[in-house]
């Protein structure tokens, strides 16, 4: 392909915040028809990449040419006029929008008197979304009332819509189970020509589509090479900077089979699940399967308080419970890490270390009024469980990259006391070495006595951490599959909806 | 943003609620006061509701980007002095005037919209302070009650036409389908992305900053339409409009359905928002409550068009996906 | 395990909070705008006119705290202007002249506003009515009941220990002055040093992730509403204990500039930001402000033009100094600069 | 669930309304008379309100009138909507309080048009088929001035406290104050601000000038005068002022005691009486019962002119035989005695101006002639000319300016 000139050449392109390097003289090359993986911790300077790429944020020096020309866009327009197009990470959809407009915006087509006729680009809308393999969604619903894969799925689906030259794919299937789909289309665009940056943490997905792959590090390139011949190894120790090895960690589940359940629950029904029925244990981890939008957050929620239930029951340590809210959950001793990072997850006008001690600020108080030591003392070793430096404590939470953001949230459930977690996919867009912390905090959790319920849209950490997992389908539980059993394949299959003969399946 | 599609689960728009509850009490009044369905009543209920219900339409915009603005009050004092001081005094003053008026609104307007959108200043705060600064203005053009408004606007604009339709109804139908035009423009859709979420919007390349300047400038416009209005009610100037409609005009968006913390509702909802605060003086008045007691039931009538409202919200939220709950607007004022 | 730990961070800025800067810019604002003003006119800012700013000052003082915290919840208290009122009705018709009875009068005012508080809190907290017509609707029935209870005015006289208090000195200093003093340790104390103030924050900042971690959200949004109401009340009587005479519409003057005085102490009315310190600065500012206007002989029309010129150039001043916060923030580390870069850009 | 509880309490709502609608529609055959006051809460305007109320609940005219009260607050348009709805709702009679002298014209048109009578007290309307009843035109603003020039012996330092800003009272009576003020090159007026006639204003503004202006030798005022006496007595207890205002209780007794008197106070109660609110509802009423004729459309409502001298303590509920002040603490300071008119309302006793209710006993007494007023352009009439001396004080003589 090197035949072929490239179609983007970055040279020496740099950006700064203030007294922070984004990104420190990078350059680098897409050439036509390639995928080239963008590999990095977050904070990396991956983002801050994309985001020059796609006009959003304009660099300080370096230049940028494409198909030869200077390619220096002020925003996203001027970007797509050249051909670079951007699905994002955080989605760029707008929740009270149909996803016909979305799928438009900003220039929706106008008719002569310059308004937007919406049964044209609904009935375009249409077959766009036939052509792309986007299923069961109608152009005329709101966006905000799609699933968070659906969304994603629109999102990448915009991007590919006005057929660029340049693709920018960020994290795309952080919220979709079914990658093939994204892949297939990739495939089917390479064809064309079109150059595509994959930014995404997982590496399989690198392996499966990329030839080369680029990582940054603290906002230099620090490898930029063709994947064969390099092993993963290499390219962590490339990430990170030191030697990490993606190992899940090994442990011999320590269930304790004669305590009544942690958690239990008895044909259960709410908005969005119905009859389910499982129970938890202490010191088990329970995983769920699931693509998305099959009823696991209506579950998680649920389970956690915040919806009411239709039917069915709720059973801690043997004791029916009813759940009115979040606040009696906690008292149960089941706490949420919610799916929702941004908007369910952190404060974001609070210090990290405020961010930690909400649950439990009334033991650090005496008379009511804070008692600033206790408070670090109880943040300290909270954060010591989830190895977040003291660094980060006290700045607002906002300044922190997802994957301390996420530790932070962690160590905020664990200090609650907390006897059984909901995990709803902790590791979304989390960097390698903050998921392996996690991993080693759910261990702990575990080995402690703790229960786990968790959910994972990458299906190897289900297969790696769990004792058992249930398959959830159509908003019920299809399947319960052993630890032995667990493989991804199997799993996979039981949450697209094939039944399974005998092996596995109950 | 309910026009854009025709799908069942989605709630049904809480403006229809509030047209529903202003239907019942325009039915209780006319019952009690059997002149309010001839024409001079209806003529009359129009034109008391033309000013609140223009000003609201305004404001709704503005709202619906997720912005407030407080300077409405400034904006009506100050055209409607501008009208009573030279509609009378140039040739073709009527009409001078009215772009005149139109003109300072825009101009008050674009100047609130490049103090939120590119200076950052939070729009409640420095819409206060250009509220202050335009009631100044009015006091420095007029300084007490007085001048007088060409009597074309005064008798023309409160009449009606061939003697069976309101004027102020022909200039609210006007309003009101300018506004389902801008609806299905780029700039209106593009007022509920930025409203809903101007992050996002940024990023599918919506120019954040103009759309904001864009309708803090078409509110002003409104706002200078209603002082015109205004002026043809009272055929005079007078600098000082009293603060309290300012926050009538809000009551009306918020009865109208318009979410306070933007990207849900639309202008229709706050023209009968403002119709119900209006016709709600009238229905008070028909039923025999008065003195002291009309203010105890404005208040409680206020309290039951937003429960109201709530309605269609709570219908429909119980099949919604709860996940898309957008919960830490739940408290916020805007 | 953090790839920022080789980097350089300034925690230099951090270690006092935005808000506090702005506060202090604020005042900053206040004396230049003094010194100015004594500039232009010698006679201005003689010590007992700085008393008597003070000695105003301590409504706007008293009822922006109320405001405040229920600005920090992202919600708005219109009633504030009624219930001064209100308060100071009730405190006049309870006492009628007599010092004896403000012993029960006093905690019998303070409840019923704070009655009316909370009817603010529980529409809002529980019939998810806005704030912005909860409180309006509430302010405007309490006012037709006050209305056809008083008819109009007090027609009792306010206790005369009111009036001392707000008009009599301890060596030198008025006692105003060092009412504004303790209350002002009192509310920054409340707000930003308990467990509930925290809480306060933390549901401003996200009700959703507020009602995840099980915070009681309703209830401490009936108990801002309802403090607002006890603050407002306060006021009021102070007021009236001033005017030595009470009114219906005595305290509507008070309404816009308690918001005003919240939102230039910056404040944000989404809710989540803002300390005690800043509304204050804000008060006094705006009390220094009016005073400055009323000794500028001009037409009232030229004083607002001046008085809405200066609060808008105040903003501009303060949202500069966000930005060199977000520099800061961002000299702290690298990470979450897309967001950052984001937000801002939205933002601004 | 919810929902149907709120639509029944909607529900429940609506019929009641019908019903209370019902009751009202059966009024019977007396004429209806309506007052339209306006942002009510103040006290003047209560005591206005109330002196009407209790006059129209006074024998024979509680058996003659089906009386009712609205309140249309400060917005005009409220105002406009509210008489609409009175002549829609077959009113014979309307007093008002006027929000605006021009902008109810139209309404008071059609209101008048259909043989409606409507007065304004206090406030006046330039629409000549509207009678305006008030003291607007009695040159307040003229005669204080001059009696102060006059105390103050042509010279020094004085506090200028204006009303409302963009009022033509307001405006009114500025323009004669300061055409007096201006004369004698001696007076100088140091500090002036918009006391929006309220006490708690005028006191803090006052305050504030004082700290600036030391030596201020007089305060003039329309209301809040009671504010501003409050503020030099606190800031300057030894040291008092030259002070022209308003009727309140409080002022006049401080007036009156001598030992004020040696700290150089010396004041002038007069200003808009409440009482003319009563006047003009008994004036109004005689002309709708036919027992008076009116040749003019603007009354004259004698302007209240009490000095020190003239004060004379009260020991029962109403002003009789002379007395003009109650003692302290039998009414609160800010209590208007203007409230009350001998002459014109000795139907109106403390109780009656304070609650609403008719006097035990009382019974309407006629009135004698009314006196027509001047005219002021823009503001009791349209196209016609005030007389030339408008701006000269007629109540006192003024001294030479001093060399």
């Amino acid at each position: 392909m090197s035949s072929l000139g490239p179609i983007l050449q970055a040279t020496n392109v740099h950006k700064r915040y203030g007294a922070t390097v984004a990104l420190d003289e990078v350059s680098f090359s897409l050439y036509p028809g390639e995928v080239c993986g963008l590999l990095g911790e977050n904070g990396a300077g991956k983002s801050t990449l994309v985001k020059i790429l796609s006009g959003i944020v304009v660099p300080d020096a370096g230049q940028i040419v494409i198909d030869g020309r200077a390619y220096r866009p002020h925003n996203i327009i001027e970007a797509r006029a050249r051909g670079v197009s951007t699905a994002f990470q955080e989605l760029s959809l707008i929740p009270t929008l149909s996803v016909a407009a979305n799928l438009f915006l900003p220039r929706p087509k106008v008719n002569v008197i310059g308004l937007v006729t919406m049964r044209a680009i609904e009935e375009e809308t249409e077959t766009m979304l036939k052509e792309y393999g986007v299923s069961g969604v109608s152009p005329s619903t709101l966006v905000g009332d799609l699933s968070l894969g659906l969304r994603q799925r629109i999102e990448i689906v915009r991007a590919m819509l006005c057929r660029p030259r340049l693709l920018l794919l960020d994290e795309p299937t952080a919220a979709i189970a079914d990658r093939e789909w994204l892949f297939s289309l990739i495939d089917s665009f390479l064809a064309g020509g079109t150059a595509i940056l994959y930014i995404t943490h997982r590496l399989d997905e690198v392996r499966r589509l990329c030839k080369r792959c680029v990582i940054l590090r603290n906002g230099k390139k620090v490898l930029d090479a063709a994947l064969e011949g390099i092993t993963d190894d290499q390219i962590f120790t490339n990430m990170a900077g030191r030697s990490v090895v993606e190992a899940y960690p090994v442990r011999e589940s320590n269930i304790d089979e004669f305590a009544p359940p942690v958690l239990a629950a008895h044909q259960l029904s709410a908005a969005g699940v119905n009859d389910i029925t499982f129970d938890l244990r202490r010191g088990e981890i329970l995983g769920i399967a699931a693509l998305e939008g099959q009823g696991q957050s209506s579950l998680f929620r649920a389970l956690a308080g915040l919806e009411r239930l239709k039917a069915g029951s709720i059973e801690v340590n043997g004791k029916p419970v009813r759940l009115r809210s979040p606040h009696t959950a906690r008292d149960a001793g089941i706490v949420l890490v919610p799916e929702e990072r941004k908007s369910e997850g952190i404060f974001n006008d609070l210090s990290t270390a405020a961010n930690i001690s909400i649950p439990i600020i009334n033991q650090a108080a005496r008379f009511n009024f804070i008692q600033t030591g206790k408070e670090r003392q109880i943040v300290e070793r909270a954060a010591a469980l989830v190895d977040l430096n003291n660094r980060f404590l006290r700045p607002n939470i906002n300044a922190l990259s997802g994957g301390n953001q996420q530790k932070t949230i962690l160590a905020r459930s664990l200090l609650a006391n907390a006897k059984c977690l909901l995990l709803f996919d902790p590791t979304r867009g989390v960097d390698v070495g903050t998921k392996h912390i996690i991993y080693q905090v759910i261990r702990n959790f575990a080995r402690e006595g703790g229960a786990v319920f968790f959910f994972s849209t990458e299906l190897d950490e289900l297969v790696h951490l769990c004792d058992r997992s249930l398959v959830m389908y159509r908003n019920t539980i299809v399947a319960e599959v052993r630890k032995e059993e667990l493989t991804p394949h199997l799993l996979l299959s039981l949450a697209a909806g094939h039944k399974i003969d005998a092996d596995g399946t109950t | 943003m309910n026009q854009t599609s025709r799908d069942r689960r989605r709630p049904l728009p809480s403006s229809l609620f509030a047209a529903l509850l202003y239907v019942v009490m325009f039915v209780i009044y006319s019952i009690n006061a059997p002149s309010a369905i001839t024409l001079l009543g209806i003529t009359d209920l129009l034109n008391n509701t033309i000013v609140l219900a223009i000003a609201a339409a305004g404001l709704t915009l503005v709202i619906l980007a997720a912005e407030l603005d407080l300077s409405s009050v400034g904006v009506i004092a100050v055209s409607n002095v501008i009208v009573a001081t030279v509609s009378t005094k140039i040739p073709a003053g009527p009409f001078v005037s009215l772009l005149l008026v139109c003109s300072v609104g825009l101009l008050v307007g674009l100047i609130n919209g490049w103090l939120v959108a590119f200076l950052g200043l939070q729009s409640l705060a420095c819409t206060l302070g250009t509220m202050i600064m335009c009631q100044g203005v009015a006091l420095v053009i007029l300084d007490a009650p007085g001048g007088e408004v060409a009597a074309f606007i005064m008798n023309r604009l409160t009449d009606t036409v061939f003697g069976i339709i309101p004027v102020a109804g022909v200039i609210l139908a006007a309003v009101v389908s300018g506004w389902l035009l801008l609806r299905r423009t780029r700039l209106g859709i593009a007022i509920y992305a930025v409203g809903t979420d101007a992050v996002a919007s940024h990023l599918t390349g919506i120019n954040v900053k103009r759309t904001k300047l864009g309708v803090f400038g078409l509110a002003g416009i409104a706002y200078g339409l209603a002082g015109y209005m205004l002026s043809a009610q009272t055929g005079t100037g007078d600098p000082r409009v009293s603060n309290s409609f300012l926050l009538y005009v809000f009551a009306a968006v918020a009865i109208g359905g318009t979410s306070l913390g933007g990207g849900r509702g639309g202008v229709i909802g706050g023209v009968i928002g403002a119709g119900i605060l209006t016709v709600m003086q009238k229905l008070l008045f028909a039923v025999g409550v008065a003195d002291f007691y009309t203010n105890i039931f404005s208040g409680l009538i206020m309290v039951v068009a937003i429960l109201f409202g709530n309605l269609s919200a709570i219908l429909t939220l119980r099949q919604r996906v709860p996940l898309i709950r957008r919960p830490n607007r739940e408290y916020s004022v805007h | 395990m953090d790839n920022t730990q080789s980097r350089t961070v300034s925690f230099t800025m951090l270690a006092v909070r935005p808000e506090t800067i702005t506060a202090v810019l604020v005042l900053l604002a206040t004396v230049v705008m003094m010194l100015a003003m004594k500039a232009l006119n010698p006679t201005f800012g003689s010590m007992g006119q700085i008393a008597a700013i003070l000695t105003t000052s301590i409504f706007l003082v008293i009822a922006s705290y109320g405001q405040g915290l229920v600005i920090l919840l992202g919600g708005i208290d219109l009633s504030i202007g009624v219930v001064m009122s209100i308060a100071g009705m009730i405190i006049a018709g309870l006492t009628n002249g007599s010092n004896e009875a403000l012993v029960w009068a006093i905690p019998v005012t303070l409840l019923s506003c704070f009655a009316i508080g909370l009817v603010n809190g529980l529409g809002v907290a529980f019939l998810k009515v806005p704030p912005f017509i909860m409180t309006l609707a509430v302010a405007t029935a309490a006012f037709g009941v006050a209305l056809g209870v008083t008819a109009g005015s007090s027609q009792r006289t306010v206790a005369p220990a009111l009036q001392l208090l707000m008009s009599a000195q301890i060596c030198g200093i008025p006692i105003p002055v060092l009412l504004i003093v303790c209350f002002f340790a009192a509310g920054s104390l409340l707000q930003s040093r308990t467990a509930e103030g925290r809480k306060l924050y933390a549901i401003g900042s996200s009700i959703a992730a507020a009602r995840i971690v099980g915070l009681p959200i309703e209830a401490l949004t009936v108990a801002a509403y309802g403090v607002s109401g006890l603050c407002a009340s306060l006021a009021g009587m102070l007021l009236a204990g001033y005017s030595s005479g009470a009114t219906l519409d005595m305290g509507d003057p008070f309404l816009m500039p308690s918001i005003a005085a919240v939102v230039i102490g910056g404040a944000s009315v989404t809710g989540g930001k803002g300390i005690y310190f800043g509304t204050f600065a804000g008060a006094i500012f705006l009390s220094a402000l009016s005073t400055i206007i009323t000794v500028l002989s001009l037409s009232q029309g030229w004083r607002n033009i001046i008085q809405g010129g200066i609060i808008i150039i105040a903003l501009i001043l303060q949202t500069k100094q966000w930005y060199l916060q977000k520099m800061a923030n961002r000299r702290l580390t690298g990470q979450g600069l897309a967001n950052r870069a984001l937000s801002q850009t939205s933002k601004v | 669930m919810k929902k149907f509880q709120w639509l029944s309490l909607i529900a429940v709502g609506c019929v009641l309304m019908l019903v209370r609608g019902q009751l009202y529609a059966q009024g019977g055959q007396k004429y209806k008379v309506f007052l339209d006051m306006s942002y009510s809460g103040n006290i003047w305007q209560a005591a206005a309100a109330n002196g009407i109320k209790a006059l129209a609940a006074t024998p024979p005219y509680d058996k003659l009138i089906e009386f009712k009260t609205i309140i249309s607050g400060t917005d005009v348009q409220k105002q406009i909507s509210d008489i609409q709805s009175m002549i829609a709702a077959g009113a014979n009679a309307i007093i008002i309080y006027p929000l605006s002298p021009s902008a109810l014209n139209r309404v008071i048109q059609q209101a008048t048009s259909r043989k409606v009578l409507v007065f304004t007290y206090d406030s006046t309307v330039t629409e000549p088929s509207a009678y305006n009843v008030s003291n607007i035109t009695a040159r307040y603003g003229a005669n204080t001035a001059q009696w102060m020039v006059n105390q103050l012996g042509g010279k020094g330092e004085i506090i200028f406290n204006h009303g409302v800003a963009g009022t033509a009272v307001t405006k009114t009576y500025d323009e004669q104050a300061y055409h007096i003020f201006h004369k004698y090159p001696g007076i100088k007026i140091v500090g002036d601000f918009y006391g929006n006639w309220n006490d708690a204003i005028s006191e803090a503004e006052v305050s504030k000038i004082l700290a600036a202006h030391p030596n201020v030798d007089g305060i003039w005022t329309v209301d809040g005068t009671y504010g501003s006496l409050q503020a030099v007595i606190k800031n300057r207890p030894n040291r008092l002022v030259v002070i022209a205002g308003q009727s309140n209780n409080g002022y006049r007794l401080m007036m009156a005691d001598p030992a004020m008197q040696t700290k150089g106070l010396k004041g002038i109660s007069s200003s808009a009486g409440p009482a003319v609110g009563g006047y003009a509802f008994k004036v109004m009423m005689e002309v709708l019962l036919g027992k008076k004729k009116l040749t003019g459309h603007n009354i004259e409502y004698p302007l209240p002119w009490v000095e020190a001298k003239d004060l004379k303590v009260c020991d029962g509920e109403r002003f009789e035989n002379g007395c003009n002040v109650f003692p302290e603490g039998k009414v609160p300071p800010l209590f208007l005695d203007t409230s009350l008119d001998p002459n014109f309302l000795p139907e109106l006793t403390l109780d009656a101006v304070q609650t609403g209710n008719p006097t035990p006993g009382a019974t309407i007494q006629p009135l004698s002639e009314v006196k027509y007023a001047d005219n002021l352009p823009g503001i009791n009439c349209q196209d016609c000319k005030a007389p030339s001396d408008a701006l000269e004080p007629n109540l006192v003589t003024p001294i030479p300016v001093p060399q």
